[in-house]
This record gives C-alpha cells, structure tokens and sequence, in this order.
C-alpha cells in the first residue's frame, strides 16, 4: 500500500468521496483554486470541477448555517474550518442547529455534515492557531467527535465520517500532518513514510466510528490519548520502561467505553493525556467514566497530564505543550504509587 | 429626565449616546412618521432582469395595490383570479381562528406557551400562494399561514402545540416550532435568525443539483441584528443563490421597537442594496402586493438571477407571545388606528367591491371556519393537552439524538427506567 | 432586613452599583423601559436615565463585543442575555475576546464585564429555554462562572461580580426566581418570603466569590450542587434520612476547592448534581477533582446526577429534570456501598 | 472543464451555482474591470451634516486627490503643509522598511511568522495623521503603520515579534499583534473581525461619558462577511456611536479575492448604506484622500453626528504573510501594473511637483530610514530572539488570566516547576 502523510491521507479521502457520492462537495476559506491552507484539497477543484470544491467567505458560522441547508436538501457538506481555533462563530449553528436538527424534528431532517478542522499546538502558532476545543463539542448531545492519529486512520475515519448519518466534528492534529511528532522537539521529525500506519489503501475503505484502537499492549498503566498525545504517550512509555498500555481513542465521542474499562480493569491504573486546557477538558469526563465504572478496580488515582489553564502562549511553546517528560513522570507517579 | 435623550452635550462639544426611543408610549399622542409610505400602484414592476443597481428606490418606497376604497391599482397588480384571491381570504380567516382558539387553549392551561400572527396573516398567505408548494421555507414562529395556506392538516399542529401522544414531533418542542419536511416547511427554530443562513444552504443545494425549486426564508426585523442575517445575504449574492429573504417588519421584538433593530435613518429592505440584491419594500397586510412581490422575486429566483431581500411592513396586532402584556409598552389604540389596516379585511373589501364577495358571505365563511377549527381542537384534545391524556412514550426522550443509539444514551434510557 | 425574591435581590444588586459607580451600565434585549422579560431591570431606565439601562439590536455576539469595547474605555457594562441558550452567537466573543483580553494585552487592557444570563430547566420552556451552559464557560481559561442559589447570595454576589476586575458569567437559575424550588413541582412553590435566605440588606454588600457555602452540614455523603440542584438536594436528603453534607459551590469556577476536599475527606463519599447535560458537564471536573485529591478518603464511587445527554424535551419536563427521586436514590446509594 | 462556472444550465431552466472566480489567475491576462475607478477630483465632498442619503453615490465612485502626474485637485483636496506630507512620507517609507526587515527576519529564523503591509502604507499612516492622538484605534494586523506613525519604538515592535524578554506581551501574541495601550492603539486579536464592534463599544462609552475622543475600527475586505461586521454597523447605526468603521479593501482574503466576500454586484463600502450610515469609497493609494475622507469622518463623529463607513481601495503587494506563497493563487505581473499604483511613490512625486522634494532627498531618506530600523533590529536582537537568548520567564505563562492568581493556577505553575 502507499505510504501516505496525513495530509495526503485526508485529501485522498475526499478525492474518493467526490468520485464516489455527487452529494458530496467541500467548501471553506481557502480551500478551492488555492487547495487549502494546508493543502488538504489541493488538486480537488481542479479535478472535480468548481461547484465540488470552492473557496467560501470568511464568515464560520455562515459557512455552518449555509452547511446545515445543503444537507436538509440531501447533500453531504464537508466543510474546513482553516483553525479550531477560528469555529466559535460558528458555535451557535453547531450547538443549536447541526446537533440538534433531527432530534427537533423527530427525525424528519438529519444533518449529515462533516465539519473539519486542524486543532492543537507544536507549531509556534500561539494562542489562535493552537487550541484544542474537543470538550466544547463533547458536551453537546448529538455531535459526534473524532480525531485521528495516523494517515491511515485519518483516511479511514474520514470517508467514515462522511458516510454517517450524524454531523461529525472532525478535529486534525496538525501538528502530526506531516510526521508522528512524539513531543520530542530537539529531534528532528520522522516523516510518516518511516511510519507503518502511513500505508493507506489507495481507494475506498473505512475505519468504523466509535472504536479504539490498542497502540501498545501493557499490564502496568492504561494511558488514554488522541490525537497527537497518542505518540507523546507512545514515546514516554518507551523512555521510562513503564509498561503502559496505550489506548487511541480515535472516535472521542461516544466513547469506545468497552475498551477503555477492559483495559483499566486489567491494570487498575489510568493516565489521561491531552493538549487542551485542563479544566473541564474531555480528560475531565474520562476521568468520571473510569472512575465511575472501575473503582473497585484502581490502585492509584487516575491522574490527567493536559495543557495549561491558560491560553496557548507563543514563547513558551514547550513549556505548555504536555510533552513526553511531562507524561513519562505522571506515568511513573501512577505506576509506582502503592 | 430619564425619557429624554441628553442630545444636548453636558459640555460644549462633548460627545453624547443617542438611544432610539419609539415615537409613541403608553398614554403619549400616536404619530408614526417613520414608515415611509408611498401610494398605491405608485411604484414601478421592473423587468425581472433588472439590475439591483436599477432599482435601488424599491428599498425605499412601499410597493402597494390595494387602494383605500378597495381598488387593485397600478402595476404590481397581479390580477389574480377570484378563486386565488378567496383561496388567501380563506386560508388567513382559518389562520386567525386557529390563532384565537390556541391562544385560548393557553389560557385555560391546555399548553405552557403560544405565539398569534394577528395582523400579519397576509405575509405568509400570500407567499405560500406565490410559491411553488415544493418550494422550500425556512421560517420563523409566526408563519403559521404558511402551514395552513398548504393544507397542514389543523389537528396535528395542534398535538404538536399540547405535545400530545399524536406529537409529530414527539414532544420535544416547545408550541409553535413546527417540522413539515413533507409541506415545504423547515423545522423551526427557537435560536433567532439561524434558519436564514440555511435557506440560503437550501437553494446553493437546489442549485448545486441544477433543480428547479428555490427557497425562501423569513426573519423578523429585530432578528435581522444577529449575524446569521448577514451571513445569509452575503453567501446568497456571492453565489447567486436562488432564495427570497423575507424580512418580516411587525414594528416590535418583543418589547423594543424597530428602531433597536436599526432602521431609523434606513428601512430593513435597504439592507439589500449593500450586498447588490434587489430589496423590494412591501406593504406587508396588502395580500395583493406581497404576492406580487413575492412572485417577481421567485420568478427571478427560477430564471438563475439570485437572490431578492422582501421587507413586508406589517404590524403585529397581538402580544409578542403569550409571555407579555403588549400594553405596557405600547398604546393600546395603536393597532386599531395602524395606517396600513388589517389584511383581512382589505382583502376582504377589495373582493366586495369587485363584487365577488359580501358581508354575508364573509360572516358564513368565519363561522365555517370556527367550527372547522372547534372540531379539529376536540380531536387533538381527545388526544391529550400538555400533561393530560396521551403523550409521547418516554422512551423517544433518549431516540433520535443520532440515528443510532449509542451505549451512553441506551444506559441512560435505563437508569430512567423507560 | 427585607424578604426579597431572586429578582428583587438581582434588580437591588443593580439599582445599588447604577447608585455608586456612574461606570457602571446595563444594557441587553427588552431591558430598558420594559425592565427584562424576567422583571430583573425593572424600574431602573425611569429612575437612572436611558443611558444607564437601556435596550439593544438582538444580537447577543454584539452585545458582547460592544461590552469589551467598553471595558477597555473603563466602563463596567452590565450585560443581560435573554437566555442562557441564547448565548452562543456571543461564543467567539466571549471566548476569544473576553477571556483572552488582559492576558494577551499583558495587562494593558482588562475586560470588567458582567454577563447575566437565566438559565436551567424546570419553567417547560423546552430546550431553547431551559439550558444550562456552564461547562462550555468552566472549560475558558480567564472566565469566572457564579450561579447563586439564594436572593442574598444573588445580590452579593451580582455586586461581586461587578466590581470584580475580570470578566463574570452570572448565572441565574430561573427556577428559583421566585421561591425555593426542590423539585417537588406536584406541590405549590412555597414562596422566598418563607425563607430565611431571603433576608437580603436592601443597601450595599458583598458576597465574595470564590467562596462555596455549607447548608446542610453532615458526616455520611457530601453533595456538591448549585443553583436549583442545592434546594433539590436539601429536599433529597431531608426525605432519605441520608446524613449529607449539602454544599452550596456558588462560584463554581474558579471553584473552592478547599471546602470540598474537606468534606470528602470527612465523609468519605461524594454525589454531584447538575441539571446540565451529563458527559462533559461541570460535573465531570468535580468528580475527577475529587478523585485526584481525596482518592484515598473515597469508601464508594463519586456519582454523578445530572441532566440527560439529550435536548431538554418540552412534554418530559420532569422526566429530564434531575428531581429529589433521582437524587435522593442515588444519594442511598453513595451513603450505603460498602 | 473545472475554472469555467456552469452557467449554461444542464437541462432547460435548470438552476446553478454560480462560483466567483478574479478575473485573473496566474498566466492569464490582466484586467481590472471591476475597479470602479472615478477620476480625481471628480467626487464632491458634502457637508459634515449631510445625511446618508444624500451622499449615496459617494459609496459606488472613488474619491481622489492626486492626478497621475502628482497634482492635487478636486474638493477632498486636504491641503495640507508640505510638513505632514513629509511626516506621512518618511512614516510610509519607515513602515515599509520596517516590514521588509521583519520580513527577512522571519526567513532567517528569528521568529515564527510576520506580515507585511507593503503597497497599503497610506491607509493606517494617512489615517494616524488624521485621527487625534488620543484617538483609539481598533487596528487588524495589518494596519502596523497606525504605530509606527504615532512614533511607538521600533525596537519594541521588534520585541513582540521576536517575543524576547523585553516584549511588552510577555511573549504570548503571535508576532505583529502589538498592543499599545499608551498609543491608543487596542490589543490586535488573532480572530478576525472581532475588534469592529469593540470599536463601536468604545466609540458608545466615550458618548455615554461625554468624552470628545472617537474610535476607529479596521477590518479587511475578507472579513467583513463576519457576523461582528453586521454587529458593528448596526450598534454604530442605532446608537449614533462616534466611530470611523474602515473596510481595507486589498483585493485579497488569504488566496481569495474580493469576489468571494461579495463585491461583485455592489462595492464594500455600499454595505453601509442599508444601515444609513454615510460611506465614502477611497482610492487607498492616495495619501491625501485617504486623509481627507477620514478627517472628514472625525469631524463629523465629533460633531455627534455619528459614524462613517470608509473602503479604503488599496493593493496587498505582498503575500498575505510568511506563510504562503501569492504566486501560486495570482498573477506576479498584476502588483506592478496595479492601477491604483504605490501610495509612497505617488506622495513622492506630488511632494517633487510641489518642488518641495526630490530623487536626491528621497534616496537620502530612504537610507536613513534604513539604518535607523536597522539600529532598532541590533538593539532588539541583542535582547534575543524567538528562541534565542532573552525571554521572558516562564512563570509569566501563569499570569494575566485574572487579576489575581487563583489557586488552580498557582498550583500549575508549581507543578510546572517555574
Ligand atoms: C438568539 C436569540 N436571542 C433572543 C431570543 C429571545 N427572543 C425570542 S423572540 C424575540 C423577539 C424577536 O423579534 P422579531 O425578530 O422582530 O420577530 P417577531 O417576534 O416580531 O416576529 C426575542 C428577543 C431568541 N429566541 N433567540
Ligand atoms: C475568525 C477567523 N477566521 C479565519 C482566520 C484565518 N485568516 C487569517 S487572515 C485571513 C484572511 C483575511 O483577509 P482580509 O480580511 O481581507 O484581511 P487582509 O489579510 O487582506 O488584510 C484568514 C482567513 C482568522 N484569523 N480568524
Ligand atoms: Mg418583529
Ligand atoms: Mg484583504
């Protein structure tokens, strides 16, 4: 199979789906002649034509609104929105319409819309290119989240995304576009063509929503992560020796809850990883879940490694981003406490 | 003096902040200066290839037929055939009714909420005429007529009003914010001003898939402050979306007049003109001139030349909702002595001097449609009344947040024990 | 000192701060010569001047972006949203703006708002009417989030939270404007007068924020609630029999953390109760909070009572609200696991 | 056939989509037919108490001063000293030699990301010179001109885009998003569109006080399809709110041109004519235009009479930032035959056919300049770099969030062992 980055991976499966379904059509700031900011659409105008692919004005929740009739109509929009960091004007749609849409209808319309956008930190971006939103939209019944953490994944859950009935808030750990970064800054950055998980079928295939996926078997700490923390997490477990079983969230909400208790029940112990702000971030909800359902099961308080209760500051760009020290000491502190 | 605005600078030059205050409150002499109204048939119907640049003046004026003493003059005349015209006298008479009796049923505790659209029945009768019926809205709460011009069946919008076990839509909304994807008719929202982005979305779609059907979207004129207003008439002129962009303009939000919402030294349908849409400023209860309107903007629509921003001038006769005393805002003898009149009876006045009608007729009409409003009520309250009777399973609280429910919602439904 | 309801106390709250600080303004859909939809303003257009309260275009996004505006100028603009659920179209603003100004200024610029917003169910306003946000604003690094439950609490709080130097988001549970409700909506809403926590100072004062509030002091459970869920709460235990310890957050971010470690590490044990949708709700950082600080105090799994992961359906009113019956089971069940 | 839009429909009367696309893309021919130039000193210039109305067309022309061959004529002729033509000249040039060194700055990796603002000098300088000094100023990123006219230091420029330990944002703003409270000049936000209602705000707080300083906002061409746009124009409408709302119009978003923010069929500045607001349309590359437009909206929100929608017609000669490449979305040709030309050659050839300047001068200048940001560049890399040498403490990361530091706050800090 041919290897693939991330990037490469997400155009690919929107170059499948426009092939696939004339219901589909992208649109966002940027993303038609031009390809995107990232270039995730590059090429896509031109090969499927302007009507599939096109530039829209800078108004997010506009571009939500208008989202959210394409798909009353029948149609499957997948829009980009250029940051995360930029979605909040189109937060009153997303809360109050795409979420709730068939519920308030009873079923009568659906809001079958992918709503894409690069999130989270490691790129000097500061504080409005590197937030990590995921808890604003795990709050809200009837969204779905996901986050990728591979090409191959990224592919797989895309077009899945896609496909699904419900509106799906697609968030893509930009910092891992081109290479896994594992938080190790000082090092240069291995592409992902070094990376097994980069060999991405060419053509149509889906990786379910709803699912995790076990990126390292261990007995010792179960370490819950997403995103780009799925390689920090990856690389602290390799650095200290601990044992740890990593689990890939992949589809954040609803939660792959039936792995993530197999997995706490078999090693009593729980970290949490994630780059957003600590304070009510999904690590928060993690926490309660494991809590909740494994408690007689924990050894050692489940801990949770996360940015900090501040916005993301250009200068200190390693000393907020949870990095593989950061987690390796949590990872030892939940090991270890007896 | 707390009314007065303190226009006069407390220093010499110093700046000062200008609150719009309505020209007239409970107990003050009426004057409504500000409506800006032009004589029947004074405006002229431009070609549908007009340029929005040609006819800038329709933001400003008040297109209109109907003549004081019942005459369709001038040439947005539509001409309209008898049958047409009974069609919308009807559907409004039936709209007004349904009004009265659910309003009533509030009252008496049947249903926690409603909201009436006496006065401005016109607005959404004659554009559900004007419209192809499968052409899609996306309107507000007050649009009931456009439910009742297309046949809606009365009973269910009832159960929909007491939430009762024959609910459409089981239950989850509050009265009034009706779903009928099968009549044309977007689900309502309670957010303000979101739907009109989506109607924009809706016509992109139709016109993405080179259909025939274009959409039409209403907003209040104090909702057209919220950015969606915007949003939905900047992507309509950028793409050229096939869509009518009603604005509806009953004078009030809720308790804050239209001047809050911005139109003391412009009219709402001037909004238009700074995106290069054609604006057209509608007398809103002159039946005949919002179904021109409405026609030229849909004929336009159909012939792939965009977008047209409506403003319909009308006034909303009854409380905002039947949260609020209208009374203690505004005078009371306003409505009664409205410039531009009810919409029933001038249309009703303009089939009598055409001969086509009566006194008789039009009082047979409306204890017909009473009736036909009494018994669709016993049906639905047969059914239930909110908290009485049938209501939709429990179980459908947890169903429909997704196609499929997940694990959360299937535990949850559980600990509810339902 | 003068029995007040809610909406006196709120109303006092701001005739008293319009009297003492001519910076001081309030502004917000029908507050003006209306004075509110819930009565809160009312009066105090005809007595301080339409330049001191007055009504605004319905755009919540613009309310608040005019209030920063002001802010920064020295202003400490009063801003009411009509509803809770009618806040996000002033998400970007608040979250990006107001949250971020005095940090991304360096301290050059603050941003001394006051953002008043009823909230909650219990009224059948459907779900439009009957949200309860807070999660999405405890989630904001640089916002602080207070719900009173009480009209003294109310009014020293609001005068708190104007004259803090940051920005506030005030809650207020409309449920209990005008009486205590606990949930018992069979019976009639015995009104504030009746309660002692309606003696309010008709003049000046303070309630400080950050502070929690014992009311129901106790050795088996400790209940950690707010706005409404406290009267429910009461109402629970009181018809359990359970011993709880009932506290009162009223700030609930930054919360008080002090006062509710020490009570878990007194009882051992700890229910959470909000009427907000449950995954990701504030609920979500008590109880990994909780868990993190007193792991070792714990005798049973901290529960959560909460609001479904669903809208806020109109004809289930009570089925979706979280009442006594609800509490107080799972209140024998935190008090009885062995 | 991809860049061709289908208007042609597929089936009889079918609708489409229409799609804007520039009339030019890399390797095509140029033509800059949606320009709607007017000639200099052809526009009036109206009385401060004009109503909007009657200054409508003011919003489809172009007002300008200087002809091609460097005279100044017509009624918006500002007459000014040749002393503020030279401060507006020297402030032009030591902008663009500022940006051109940040520029290389960037490229050598001693910050992350700058922008410039080559080829629209004259908007924020002409405006700074216009405005008083006490003026605030709601700027985008790209209005760096606005301090460099009000003589804030280079060198602390140079420390907030290099994040060293003398930046006065203690490192936490991406570069180019100064903050200048000392200058009236407002925290720049990395959100685009946000500041114009916050400009409104002050403008309303400085009349509620009876303050005689006025606000001015900014927001580029792409950004007024944000909702904060609509926000903005309507609370300055409504209120009478003593602000100067300036479109920067430089033709492009990122790589999107006008047309997808929607000028196709009406000009940005026309958006403020459905608010009654007054709006000028102004050739951005003439420095005496641009400061005759916007004296004349001071003085007129000054008088109380309240805001003024200004588009400033201007080129971005530069990519959009230090993170695209604009050869790859327009043609490389079209900056250097863009009509409108460069604003500081055009002052400099009226300042020399005045006679009171020359090439010799100039060059002189320039070289001056040249050192002095050079000068500034040593004194501030000596304090460091992004990364290297000087910065400021890590402890400050924990600071600013509230006044005082709660203890979750403090707690993290300790835990980040700073
Ligand atoms: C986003 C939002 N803000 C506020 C409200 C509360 N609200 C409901 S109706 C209303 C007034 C709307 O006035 P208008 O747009 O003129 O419509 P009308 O009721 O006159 O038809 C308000 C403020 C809401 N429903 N949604
Ligand atoms: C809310 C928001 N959406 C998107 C972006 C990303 N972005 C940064 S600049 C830009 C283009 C802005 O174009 P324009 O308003 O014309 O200003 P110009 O750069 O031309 O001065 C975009 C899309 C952003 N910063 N904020
Ligand atoms: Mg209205
Ligand atoms: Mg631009």
């Amino acid at each position: 199979m041919p290897a693939m980055n991330m990037v490469q991976a997400l155009n690919s499966a929107m170059d499948c789906m426009l092939e696939r379904d004339e219901n589909v059509l992208i649109y966002g700031e940027d993303v038609g002649y031009f390809g995107g900011v990232f270039r995730a659409t590059e090429g896509l105008q031109k090969k499927h034509g302007q009507e599939r692919c096109f530039d829209a004005p800078i108004a997010e929740g506009g571009l939500i609104g208008v989202a959210v009739g394409m798909g009353a109509y029948g149609l499957r929009p997948v829009v980009e929105i250029q940051f995360a960091d930029y979605i909040y004007p189109a937060y009153d749609q997303i809360v109050s319409e795409v979420a709730r849409l068939r519920y308030r209808s009873a079923g009568q319309f659906s809001c079958p819309i992918t709503i894409r956008a690069p999130y989270g930190g490691g790129i000097f971006g500061g504080q409005t290119h590197s937030q990590s939103p995921e808890a604003l939209f795990t709050h809200v019944a009837g969204l779905k989240v996901v986050i990728p953490a591979t090409p191959h994944d990224a592919k797989g859950l895309l077009i899945a995304a896609i496909e699904d009935p419900d509106p799906v808030v697609f968030l893509e750990p930009k910092r891992i576009y081109n290479g896994p970064f594992d938080g190790h800054h000082e090092r240069p950055l291995t592409p992902w063509a070094k990376h097994p998980d980069s060999d991405t079928p060419p053509g149509y295939f889906t990786v379910p929503l709803g699912r995790a996926r076990t990126v390292r078997e261990g007995g010792a700490v179960t370490v819950l992560a997403y995103g780009t923390m799925v390689h920090v997490a990856l690389a602290a477990a390799a650095e200290t020796g601990v044992d740890a079983e990593v689990i890939d969230l992949r589809t954040i909400w609803p939660v792959d809850i039936a792995a993530i208790t197999a997995s706490v029940e078999k090693t009593g112990r729980c970290l949490i990883a994630h780059e957003a702000t600590r304070t009510s971030g999904f690590g928060a909800e993690l926490s309660a879940l494991v809590q909740e359902r494994c408690f007689w099961h924990l050894q050692a308080p489940i801990e949770r490694v996360t940015g900090w209760d501040t916005p993301y500051p250009h200068a200190f760009e390693w000393e907020y981003f949870p990095g593989p020290a950061r987690v390796g000491a949590a990872l030892r502190r939940v090991a270890e406490t007896r | 003096m707390p009314r007065a605005n303190r226009h006069a600078p407390l220093r010499p030059n110093a700046l000062s902040l200008r609150i719009p205050e309505p020209r007239e409150r409970p107990g003050e002499p009426l004057d409504f200066g500000n409506l800006r109204l032009s004589r029947p048939g004074a405006l002229p119907r431009p070609p549908l290839d007009a340029t929005a640049a040609d006819i800038r003046d329709l933001a400003y004026g008040l297109i209109g037929v109907l003549t004081k003493d019942g005459r369709a003059v001038g040439p947005w005349n539509p001409g309209l055939p008898v049958q047409v015209l009974e069609r919308g006298l009807r559907a409004m008479m039936l709209t007004r009714a349904y009004d009265d009796r659910m309003y009533r049923a509030q009252r008496q505790g049947k249903t926690s909420f409603y909201m009436k659209c006496t006065g401005e029945e016109a607005v959404a009768v004659a554009q559900a005429l004007a419209l192809a019926a499968d052409d899609m809205c996306f309107p507000t709460y007050r649009q009931q007529g456009l439910l009742i011009a297309r046949g809606y069946p009365l009973a269910e919008m009832m159960d929909q009003v007491f939430s009762n076990g024959r609910d459409p839509l089981k239950g989850r909304q509050l009265p009034v914010l009706y779903s009928a994807r099968d009549f044309g008719v977007f689900s309502i929202s309670g957010n303000l001003g979101t739907q009109y982005s989506q109607a924009v979305g809706w016509a992109m779609a139709s016109a993405y898939k080179h259909d025939r059907r274009i959409a039409a979207g209403w907003i209040g004129e104090g909702s057209t402050a919220e950015g969606d207003f915007h949003h939905a008439l900047t992507f309509a002129a950028v793409y050229r979306a096939p869509v009518i962009l009603n604005i509806v303009n009953n004078q009030y939000a809720i308790s804050s007049f239209h001047g809050i919402a911005g139109d003391a030294d412009a009219p709402f349908a001037s909004r238009g003109i700074g995106y290069g849409l054609p604006a057209l400023r509608v007398d809103g209860n002159d039946f005949l001139a919002v179904f021109a309107a409405t026609a030229w903007a849909a004929e336009r629509a159909r012939a792939n030349l965009g977008a047209t921003v409506i403003e319909l001038v009308t006034y909303r006769a009854a409380g905002h909702s039947t949260s609020d005393d209208p009374n203690v805002y505004r005078p009371p003898e306003e409505a009664k002595i409205w410039p531009l009149g009810d919409p029933i009876d001038r249309l009703k006045s303009h089939l009598i001097a055409e001969g086509a009608w009566s006194e008789e007729r039009h009082a047979e009409l409306e204890k017909t449609l009473i009736e036909e409003v009494r018994a669709a009520a016993r049906e639905a309250e047969a059914v239930g009344t909110l908290g009485v009777g049938d209501k939709p399973s429990s179980a459908t609280m947890f169903e429909d947040i997704f196609r499929d429910q997940p694990w959360h919602l299937r535990e949850q439904r559980q600990q509810a024990g339902v």
